[in-house]
């Protein structure tokens, strides 16, 4: 049994361990006892990873006797070890954090004992290496996260009706990738991945394209990518916190996971439309997610549509690699699947980050309504600064780590290509402007989050009364803190390792397309280099020598606190603060068609006058687009057939009989 | 060996008769779940024996135990030992409530027990003839106890039940005998109408005879195994009939008939070939899939809509065997392990609902996992193997049937099957949801689930979840049995 | 990093840092001049901020370290900048380490952090201002990313030092239509960034107008000493921007001390002329309404774009 | 026992046969339905006899005496008394009417004789050519069982097609082995018997036997 193979089996062992202790003890020592032992489990599937990154060789698993009629095959190579680090570094924080967390209200026996058995899901799917194997963990993946999800169903009827529709479209994401892998083995001579690799090239086009659009279809709505993302939004906010960390840091990643594994490693790479389709997708659920996320005054769903946001560009990164490849330019490809890849662990960082933060703050003052935040910086200094660094990590700002991928993925995009055909220079600038605008949303979004629900006064006396958290809560959020600003800082490190997981898919890489001399990144392709321990480390001296140079100008250090200025009026009271919505205003005013809010405005008069106004109540709604125009009908079609088809059964004796008496007369027909 | 064979159906009529000479008492309650017991360990026995040296033979050919029929036992007598466990509470609340008279209870537990024995024999005789009337012999057993309640509704429904069951049955017997007429005119004195000779004289059979004798037998078996079109009878019986007399009818009387009907398949493919079988059995199997998930979309009653459960799983039983490849029959066969079990457990906790709610109806019963957790755990963990839902086993059975559709190239069918498949889950989990999560309305009486009720439906849960996991022995005997359907 | 180079650096911060309130002033100056006033003399930014170095330091009631850092990484973010852009030398200290797109994020970082510093104290202008800078900053950024994409494709490559020695080399490239509609959408973007006239107006005391203003409405003494050096640095290097990577002669190629002196010169030079310009163009020319600016920005957008399509299928 | 006296008795039984089938559809009496009933069930022990005595083998013979037994008088008595009871004399109105339901039924009968050809041509005797009649009046049977409202007259339209499927077995294979015979004979017997206490119930629940109002249990 190699390293790699003691890995995953310490993964698997912890997390059951930790089930088991779930089921058995009770209050904190359960608490305790399902975080420490989870993030074990997330640490040794960490170090797995880290292992086969480093060049130790894929870790292989085989078990027949598992799983009936099929058999277990686990095979971890270079690309799943890249996703298995993402889960690692959310689950590891998300289960420290869990132990406080859990606390309030949370510490049920069905919620604990699910959560380790996520973990270890999440951890072995992308060591599927059979078609029976990934759809069987596929879907312990997805019936944990619906447990997980429905934790509170006592508390709120959203909550309720998040699950039904979290695990309908989980469902619809297994039957779709069912669909695509089944047919795939069809033409192949066994269901593993092997077989299927070999048999990748040979499948008729029609065939390909089949499975292309079905994996891409499945995948993609674990991705949440936007005309499946409806689920996103409704499930990440109910979960509780530290789930909805790990399933939008991690569990959304396996969705591209999914679209990389299927489309360009076992097909082997495709026609250019394929990373067309790709790119055009990841375009749209960028900007739709992050308009959302834009105008929402739900911090969580704030969070949930950005994770949308997020996966659009990085599939933007991975529909470019497409391109590039059918296209014949693999080192190009390599940028953008370094990009994609860097990406995803960057984002697991942060958006794990950002959600444990919201977590705090639900737990400390019981909302998740920005408008009544505020001031929370003051109350909650440890989350407060975490929040913080976390919003300008996923705002891309140096220097963070989020600044390293999207630099790189700008970089991935921009390519001063001959005109070698109309689709690229025509699709490259369009991303280019997506992915830019989608980057100044993010960080008017983020902007928003931080500012409108952290500075200021609160607004709502619930927040007034907020106070810091838990000790295991903080080490949770900081550890995740110093892992952006570490990864911000020093990303050359990851990027060696990254080398190899692109190596692993040989349709998209080629050549060298991203060199780090000392602790400078060098991309091939459009030349441009960025060291962004220079830049990071730059800044950071700067802001500290500015006040130095100041004191030296003989500048007095101590502050005296003055009243705001009100041009003239003395009261100054929260009510005049810019609340989120006000704060987003301009830019719902501008996307207006896009996101087409629903306004009422009542206007009460008094009854002596119509022209003295009593009251006025202002409500804006934004609904999610893809549901009013094409969920809701869907589901009302769907209704109305159900009623239809009642007829079949409508109790008359005589119709049943009828049904023999045809079926007989078919029957002789049939037998001629 | 061959003594164990040919008197296996006498182990549940000994445990009937008891009960209808003593009554229903708590001693011939357990007589009852010890016969079922016999019957599994029985099966056990059987499957090991079969699996190293063939089929048994016993009583003058009117007996022939091969690995499909030991495969067969075990699940009647899995699903009888789950049915008569929960049973013995479940009769005794309905004496206590009023709801049946001790009479009632007398004549219960007795014709259960002749229900079990007729199904015995159906899966061990090897004389076609003997099936059909063991088959037609389970209807007339089962229609007093689909009216065990004496309610408007339970008439309704035994005498739709009776009649259309009788009809359909009859038809089969139509197919029956012009099979005895090919074999007749096959060569001279060879008149039989033992299955294992019909099948070695195939050759030999009419093909215009027997293509008219293939769709009497689909239509005739069809009707018992709960296939649509033939599937009308199928809600009312189930959702009428006590707990455990529903358990025990969806989940294993659908599957002895669909064995039949495989019997009939084996002789008739080697005569036909798979082609004609094939398209006919694909066709009622996706027309079975397309009601079940249409009618589960706006279900208001979940008796009815766990009925439409069975139509929709035994719809994916007959499109795997349709297929016909090994590992299509072998997924098929697994299939119908897990559906008797998760079935069994999922019907006997809405028994338990029943008492619990007064109503069958969804809207009325809220917030059951607040009220009554360990109940809605049952019922919710039954559902979830229903479902689909790794660990349990059917999981493993719908992926193999699905893998054996795209390895057999029948992408558009496999494509629709799962379709209707994502329907259904998607409808029964919005139904689910409703009765199991939120806030509870009010629960109506107080009276707490027996223990040995709760905790032999979470055995069989964990026994479904073990076989999820892994086969062990069963592997071979289920191989085995594939292999007489699949040669 | 070698040590000339590295002096090259320093001078230039030194240069920037003197030449930025001079700037300023000689573009009030001008204005004053063109509307018949006498006007400040030049030097007035640098008095102000040597008065303004010995008031008091003020902290608003309700804000916190946001407030109080957002000035620091103001002035940071753009000597960082100063640091990697190509205006006295192409060999500049941090040249490998940055390119046009490190730039891009480093002045958004700045942005950001006096949006949040807007909304700390908890007044209504403060979140007025950081509302409409988040939404022009947000709107500005794909048409300054397309506008540098086009440069880039032009050169080849997105490091700024490449960038103006493929000028230099060949400055016929210049007059290709994709540079023109390139300079021009840079242009508008700079006046966008910088809270220049069309968008927003740096003299207006009137609340319900400024954009930039309002956000720094609460600065009191040294804090508002080092904002307001720290938005005049930011114009400045815009303007370096420009002028180099469109006229980029005279730049001192090799860190030899008289190239050194002539870039000097040259680029004092180009900014005084550029800084003239501007503020004739601002003289002629009255604030937008805030609904109106996407509208000027997404013209820039387009600009941009057809500069990137244009160099692919001419060349 | 001579070929052509074989064919020409059987002719006249099978022709009996199929009129009694018409005389169920036809007739709204349900004592006269009864009579129908009786006289079909007497011409099928018919059928049995004269096979049994071509053949001289006893098998065929033991089976017309009970065919005759149980499907001319036994069954034929239980339906006359259960009439008595429940004092429903006529069958109401039918979902079709009467003449449109013997012009089904003539329109179904040639129906089989077009599709049933491959039966009557495998058996070269005069007895398998008489076959398609026999599922005639098995589907027959199942037409009056999906038309007619009473309960009464559904069971007759059973015991026509039972009495159909037992003319097909006798004319094709003079007769299967008595011991499923026996079996089949006694589930019929057990299948009118519970179908006898249902309507018993039925009459108690619902108050009448009309089959229209079986329609609560619905979806």
């Amino acid at each position: 049994m190699s390293a790699g193979t003691w890995g995953l089996a310490f993964a698997a062992a912890a997390g059951g361990i930790g089930t088991i202790a779930a089921l058995v003890t009770v209050g904190p020592t359960r608490r305790w006892l399902v975080g420490i032992l989870s993030g074990l489990s997330a640490a040794a599937g960490g170090a797995t990873a880290i292992l086969v990154l480093v060049g130790h060789g894929p870790v292989t698993v085989h078990l027949p006797q598992i799983l009936p009629l099929a058999g277990v095959e686990l095979n971890l190579d270079a690309l799943g070890a890249v996703f298995v680090l993402a889960v690692a570094i959310v689950a590891l924080p998300a289960s420290i954090y869990g132990i406080g967390y859990t606390a309030h209200g949370l510490n049920r026996r069905s919620v604990q004992a699910m959560y380790p058995l996520f973990i270890v899901s999440l951890l072995l799917v992308p060591a599927a290496a059979s078609v029976s194997t990934l759809l069987l963990l596929w879907e312990a993946m997805a019936l944990t996260s619906l447990v997980l999800v429905a934790a509170e169903h006592r508390d709120r009827s959203e909550v309720r009706e998040a699950a039904w529709w979290y695990g309908s479209m989980s469902h619809l994401s297994m039957i779709a990738i069912l669909m695509a892998l089944v047919v795939f083995a069809g033409h192949a001579p066994g269901e593993t991945f092997e077989a299927l690799r070999m048999s990748g090239r040979h499948l008729s086009s029609s065939t390909r394209s089949f499975v292309f659009v079905l994996s891409l279809v499945g995948f993609g709505t674990k991705a949440g990518v936007v005309p499946l993302h409806v689920w996103l939004p409704r499930a990440h906010p109910e979960a509780p916190s530290h789930v909805s960390a790990l399933m939008s840091g991690a569990m959304v990643n396996l969705g591209i996971y999914g679209v990389l594994r299927v489309t360009w490693d076992l097909l082997g790479g495709g026609p250019i439309w394929w990373g067309i389709t790709v790119l055009f997708v990841g375009v749209t659920s960028a900007l739709f997610g992050i308009l959302h996320a834009l105008v929402a005054r739900d911090l969580k769903r704030l969070l949930a549509y950005s994770t949308s946001e997020n996966m659009g560009l990085i599939l933007v990164a991975v529909g470019a690699a497409g391109i590039y490849s059918s296209s014949g330019n693999p080192m190009l490809a390599g940028v953008a699947i370094t990009a994609a890849l860097l990406h995803i662990v960057n984002h697991a960082a942060f958006k794990g980050l950002l959600f444990l933060g919201a977590g705090s703050v639900v737990a400390a003052t019981g909302t998740r309504d920005l408008d009544r935040m505020g001031g929370l910086l003051a109350r909650m200094p440890v989350t407060g600064a975490a929040f913080a660094v976390g919003s300008l990590a996923i705002m891309a700002l140096p220097p963070f780590n989020g600044f390293v991928s999207e630099w790189l993925l700008l970089k991935s995009l921009v390519q001063g290509l001959p005109a070698s055909s109309v689709a690229i220079s025509v699709t490259m600038p369009i991303a280019v402007g997506a992915v830019a605008l989608t980057g100044g949303l993010a960080a008017a979004a983020f902007a928003k989050a931080f500012g409108t629900g952290f500075l200021a006064r609160p607004r709502s006396p619930q927040v007034e009364a907020a106070a810091e958290v838990g000790g295991t809560m903080q080490t949770g959020m900081v550890s995740l803190a110093v892992a952006c600003l570490g990864l911000g800082l020093a990303p050359f490190a990851l990027l060696d390792v990254l080398r190899r997981a692109g190596a692993a898919l040989p349709s998209l890489w080629g050549g060298e397309p991203v060199r780090s001399v000392g602790v400078t990144l060098h991309t091939g392709g459009l030349t441009g280099s960025l060291s962004p321990l220079f830049i990071g480390g730059g800044l950071i001296l700067l802001v500290v020598l500015i006040p130095v140079v100041l004191r030296l100008l003989g500048v007095a250090g101590r502050r005296r606190v003055a009243e705001n200025w009100g041009s003239g009026r003395s009261l100054q009271t929260a009510r005049m603060e810019y609340t989120a919505t006000s704060f987003a205003e301009p830019l719902q005013r501008v996307f207006d068609d896009v996101l087409r809010p629903e306004f009422d405005l009542a206007v009460t008069h008094t009854a002596e006058s119509r022209y003295y106004v009593e009251a006025v109540r202002y409500r804006v709604g934004i609904v999610d687009g893809f549901e009013t125009h094409v969920y809701r009908p869907l589901i009302r079609v769907a209704k109305r057939w159900g009623e239809m088809s009642r007829w079949v059964q409508n109790g008359s004796i005589h119709r049943y009989l009828a049904y023999l008496f045809v079926a007989l007369l078919i029957v002789l027909l049939v037998s001629q | 060996m061959t003594v164990l064979a040919s008197y296996l159906p006498l182990v549940p009529l000994l445990a009937g008769i008891a009960t209808g000479l003593f009554g229903w008492r708590r001693s011939t309650a357990l007589a009852a779940v010890v016969g079922s017991a016999g019957v599994t360990t029985g099966g056990v026995i059987l499957g090991t024996i079969v699996v190293d040296r063939g089929a048994v033979i016993a009583a003058g050919g009117l007996v022939r135990v091969d690995a499909l029929s030991a495969y067969l036992i075990l699940i009647i007598g899995v699903a009888s030992l789950i049915s008569s466990a929960y049973a013995v509470g479940y009769i005794d609340t309905e004496l206590r409530l009023g709801h049946t008279t001790p009479q009632g209870a007398r004549l219960y537990g007795l014709l259960v027990q002749i229900f079990i024995a007729c199904m015995l024999i159906a899966v061990s005789t090897d004389n076609i003839g003997v099936m059909w009337v063991a088959v037609e012999a389970t209807t007339i057993a089962t229609a007093f106890l689909v009216g065990h309640r004496r309610t408007r509704a339970a008439v309704e429904a035994s005498w739709k039940y009776v009649v259309i069951a009788s009809v359909g049955v009859s038809i089969a017997f139509l197919g029956i005998v012009l099979l005895y007429f090919a074999s007749r005119h096959a060569s001279v004195g060879a008149a039989t109408l033992r299955w294992s000779q019909l099948l070695a004289m195939a050759g030999k059979l009419d093909p215009a005879v027997t293509r008219l004798a293939a769709g009497a037998v689909i239509i005739g078996f069809g009707t018992k195994a709960g296939l649509a079109p033939f599937h009308t009878w199928l809600p009312d019986a189930h959702s009428q009939a006590p707990a455990p007399v529903s358990a025990l009818m969806s989940g294993v009387l659908l599957s002895v008939s669909f064995y039949v009907l495989a019997r009939h398949k084996v002789v008739i493919d080697a005569v036909l070939g798979p082609a004609y079988m094939r398209n006919m059995l694909i066709a009622v199997g996706l027309l079975s899939l397309g009601v079940a998930a249409s009618l589960l979309i706006a279900q208001r009653d979940y008796k009815r809509l766990l009925a439409y459960s069975s139509i929709e799983h035994m719809g994916l039983v007959a499109f795997g065997t349709a297929i016909g490849s090994p590992l299509a029959v072998a997924g098929a066969l697994y299939h119908m392990l897990g559906h008797a079990i998760a079935k069994s457990v999922a019907f006997c906790a809405s028994g338990e609902i029943l008492f619990d709610s007064g109503t069958t109806r969804i809207a009325d019963v809220r917030g059951l996992l607040k009220r009554r957790p360990a109940l809605g755990t049952v019922f919710g963990l039954a559902l979830l193997a229903l479902l689909g839902i790794p660990p349990f086993s059917l999981f493993a059975s719908e992926v193999a049937i699905l893998r054996a559709a795209g390895a057999a190239h029948l992408e558009l069918v496999m494509v629709l099957a799962a379709a209707l498949l994502l329907v259904a889950f998607v409808s029964i989990l919005q139904h689910g949801r409703q009765m199991l999560l939120g806030e509870p309305t009010g629960g109506h009486t107080d009276r707490r689930t027996p223990a040995i009720a709760l905790t032999t439906l979470a055995i069989a849960l964990g026994a479904s979840a073990v076989l999820g996991v892994t086969l062990g022995p069963l592997d071979r005997l289920l191989t085995a049995a594939s292999r007489v359907v699949a040669p | 990093m070698t040590v000339p180079a590295a002096v090259g650096a320093l001078i230039q911060v030194t240069l920037v840092i003197a030449v930025a309130p001079i700037l300023t002033g000689l573009m009030r100056a001008t204005r004053a001049k063109l509307e018949g006033r006498a006007g400040p003399s030049v030097v007035q930014p640098w008095r102000d901020i040597r008065k303004l170095l010995h008031k008091e330091r003020i902290k608003p009631e309700y804000s916190g370290w946001v407030f109080l850092l957002a000035p620091r990484v103001l002035l940071a973010s753009g000597l960082m900048v100063v640091v990697l852009v190509p205006l006295i030398t192409t060999a500049t200290a941090l040249g490998g380490s940055g390119d046009l797109f490190a730039v891009v994020y480093l002045v958004l970082l700045g942005t950001v952090f006096l949006v949040l510093a807007g909304l700390d104290p908890g007044t209504a202008f403060g979140g007025m201002g950081a509302s409409r800078a988040i939404t022009v900053a947000a709107l500005a950024e794909p048409a300054f990313l397309l506008a540098i994409f086009a440069l880039s494709v032009r050169a080849g490559s997105s490091s700024l030092a490449t960038i103006v020695d493929s000028v230099l080399a060949e400055p016929r490239s210049l007059a290709s239509p994709g540079s023109l509609l390139a300079l021009a959408a840079v242009s508008v973007v700079v006046l966008a960034e910088s809270g220049r006239l069309p968008v927003d107006n740096p003299s207006t005391h009137l609340e319900l107008t400024m954009i930039h203003e309002s956000m720094v409405l609460e600065y009191a003494g040294p804090d508002l000493a080092v904002v307001e050096l720290a938005s005049q640095v930011r114009l400045t290097i815009f303007l370096g921007l420009i002028a180099n990577l469109f006229a980029p002669w005279g730049i001192a190629v090799t860190t030899h001390p008289a190239d050194l002196a002539i870039g000097t010169g040259v680029v004092v030079a180009k900014l005084a002329l550029l800084g003239v310009v501007i503020a004739t163009f601002e003289v002629f020319v009255a604030k937008m309404r805030l609904f109106r600016v996407p509208e000027l920005l997404t013209a820039a957008f387009i600009l941009a774009f057809l500069a990137i399509t244009m160099s692919f299928f001419l060349t | 026992m001579t070929d052509s006296a074989l064919s020409q008795l059987l002719g006249l039984a099978i022709g009996t046969a199929l009129v009694c089938a018409y005389v169920v559809l036809w007739r709204s009496r349900l004592i006269s339905i009864v009579r129908a009933i009786a006289v079909q069930g007497a011409a099928v022990a018919v059928v049995a006899l004269t096979l049994g005595l071509h053949e001289h083998s006893v098998e065929p013979v033991a089976a017309a005496v009970g065919v005759f037994a149980l499907k001319a008088v036994i069954i034929p008595m239980l339906l006359a008394r259960w009439i008595r009871q429940s004092e429903e004399l006529r069958e109401v109105d039918p979902l079709i009417n009467i003449p449109a339901s013997l012009l089904a039924g003539g329109l179904l009968t040639l129906f089989v004789y077009a599709t049933a050809r491959q039966v009557a041509n495998l058996g070269s005797d005069s007895a398998s050519r008489a076959v398609p009649a026999a599922i005639a009046i098995v589907m027959l049977g199942l037409l009056v069982m999906t038309i007619r409202r009473k309960a009464v007259t559904q069971v007759a339209g059973f015991l026509l097609l039972e009495n159909g499927i037992a003319l097909v077995a006798f004319l094709t294979t003079s007769g299967l082995p008595l011991l499923i015979e026996l079996g089949g004979a006694l589930d019929l017997l057990l299948v009118v018997l519970v179908l006898h206490v249902l309507a018993g119930r039925m009459v108690s629940a619902f108050g009448a036997t009309d089959l229209n109002q079986l329609q609560e249990l619905r979806d």
